[in-house]
């Protein structure tokens, strides 16, 4: 005889936190960290005996209990007129918000479920596709389906190149025309989109060394704002 | 153009229309109405579908109006179209749309703060079906993208506009809500890890 | 099941409906009418339709019945059409669309070139609907046609300016998310027989 066990789906570590506070009736504003820092941990052993998928953020949050747990250890040395802010405050604050979301989001099950009574006209909906796109009645589309058609674009040419071996007959010096030709007529060109999307490896490559060898003879400008951030090209000044 | 032929005019353009028609719209296709005959008409045309009872009624929604079948009827309807039944949103796609709705516009680094989770794949879902869009970017650091509701997400919940939405604030002394379903979660995993103790227990049907 | 109601869900059941539907089909659904009933239940709505001229009748056809707008209403209903279908972009115009937005200006044989097809026609479509536009000549061999997206163009697809719109990288993130949820992912456990403590516990049966 087997028995098959429903398991609510924890969210996120706030979702388990509020649960963990409201089957010990505990005061959201008073909470005894010591013991739902406990509970959280025991909970999360449970999760890794039983070999389920534990969400990095739910570390992240046992890190964050011992943390307050600790501060709420030390010794308070009371300046005068210093106002002295309960660790748990933060914590507090994210677990109403995430509260008050969670209800909304009840809230709106039930819309759904109220309007899902409700059937449209028929033969407005032919196909999946369609039911996607329904929704523009400002003549308009939106931004998100613009980028994946590109992303798909893209896509669709790195795939083609398992079907064609052609060497592209492209030369260095032809790519460093190319691409000082559309620094002329645009400010900066994206490192990513123009330069790596070509599919065929050997096109990024010879690309690539353009780009170094402009670099270096000083004929264009490479930026980029942030680590892992897009790399601009500029025209040398 | 007698009254009532303007009035079953409406009554063909909202029949054909395959989203909710706004009373601008409907006065733009008629030339010689003007918007506030088009709302009479409209209003005239709901209460008139309220009052015969038949199987469709004219319903008020993302700032127009549709004819939709009656929700008695729903399970006889989801009989004939049983194979393009539209799925439900998970929690998730449910807790970022609230946020979306309620804090828009949004990034999403905002919404993950919120729901301490990362998000990258329910926000998927709900772009893709229309739900939220993207709308511009933050005049912040790093200009992050902003998100919003769209109008599919009006007519999926049955809103007519997002003043119509319940404040976050009435909603929020509901903290002591049952945490009944919840309970059984962890009540489960003890006995499932060899505790016992559960006081209710449910298998599944 | 009174009279009224059948004739009612029969009603719900042909408006929502996407294909003409039969009365063997609507016998199956309602399980309590029969064919014969349900051939009479048609019969008598098509009838009132005809006489009550509303802006829909009920017509047969297709060995079944569908509810369609009167003829007489056509020239309205066509221009509620035609707006509809100009606010829908084709899946080549989506793409071409989204290499000029990305990469403009740009000429017609790298648009060909991105796309591996022949782009004349959608080119020429986007064109006259004033999403792109001609901007110039490159400098280069041949002196190509450079395309360039339009103000339009940002009022399609609801953004304020080409900076708003999102970089490939951005949004890479949520596109190659699977939509999984997050959170922890089981839903079931299986959970072999034998430890029980559960006091209210049934099995499957």
């Amino acid at each position: 005889m087997s028995y098959q066990i429903k398991i609510n789906v924890f969210e996120g570590p706030y979702d388990l936190l509020l649960f963990l506070i409201k089957k010990g009736e505990i005061d959201i504003y008073d909470i005894p960290i010591a013991k739902i820092s406990k509970e959280y941990l025991e909970y999360i052993a449970i999760m890794r005996s039983l070999d389920l998928e534990i969400a990095g953020e739910f570390i992240v949050m046992a890190a964050t209990l011992m943390r307050i747990k600790a501060k709420m250890l030390l010794p308070i040395h009371v300046e005068e007129e210093e106002e002295i802010e309960d660790p748990r405050r933060e914590l507090v604050q994210n677990l109403l918000e995430y509260q008050r979301i969670k209800n909304a989001a009840e809230q709106f099950e039930g819309f759904e479920f109220r309007s899902s009574m409700h059937f449209p006209r028929g033969d407005t909906v032919k196909d999946e596709t369609m039911e996607a796109q329904d929704g523009d009645f400002d003549i308009q589309m939106s931004i998100y389906e613009l980028v994946v058609a590109y992303h798909a674009v893209l896509q669709k040419r790195v795939e083609k190149t398992y079907h064609y071996v052609l060497p592209d007959p492209a030369t260095i010096e032809e790519k460093m025309e190319e691409i000082l030709r559309l620094l002329d007529v645009q400010k900066r060109i994206s490192f990513h989109q123009h330069l790596m999307s070509h599919g065929e490896r050997i096109i990024i490559v010879i690309n690539f060394l353009a780009i170094l060898e402009l670099a270096k003879r000083k004929q264009i400008r490479i930026s980029q704002s942030q680590p892992f951030r897009n790399i601009w090209i500029y025209k040398y000044i | 153009m007698a009254n009532n032929d303007r009035k079953h005019i409406v009554e063909a353009l909202l029949f054909a229309s395959d989203f909710p028609l706004s009373v601008k719209k409907i006065s733009e296709i008629i030339e010689d109405i003007t918007e506030e005959d088009a709302a009479e008409i409209v209003r005239d045309l709901r209460t008139e579908y309220e009052n015969l009872e038949r199987g469709f009624i004219l319903r008020h929604v993302a700032g127009g109006y549709e004819f939709v079948t009656r929700p008695e009827f729903a399970v006889w309807v989801k009989k004939l179209q049983a194979e393009r039944r539209r799925s439900r949103l998970s929690r998730a796609g449910l807790e970022i749309t609230a946020i979306v709705a309620y804090r828009q516009p949004v990034n999403r680094a905002d919404i993950e703060k919120v729901r301490g989770v990362d998000s990258g794949g329910p926000l998927r879902t709900l772009l893709e079906r229309n739900l939220i869009k993207i709308a511009g970017r933050e005049k912040a650091p790093g200009r992050p993208l902003l998100y919003k509701t769209t109008d599919e997400f009006l007519r999926f919940f049955g809103i007519n506009s997002l003043s119509d939405l319940p404040q976050l604030e009435e909603i929020e002394d509901i903290i002591q809500h049952d945490a009944k379903e919840t309970g059984m979660a962890i009540e489960q995993l003890h006995v499932a890890g060899g505790n016992s103790g559960a006081e209710e227990m449910r298998s599944t049907d």
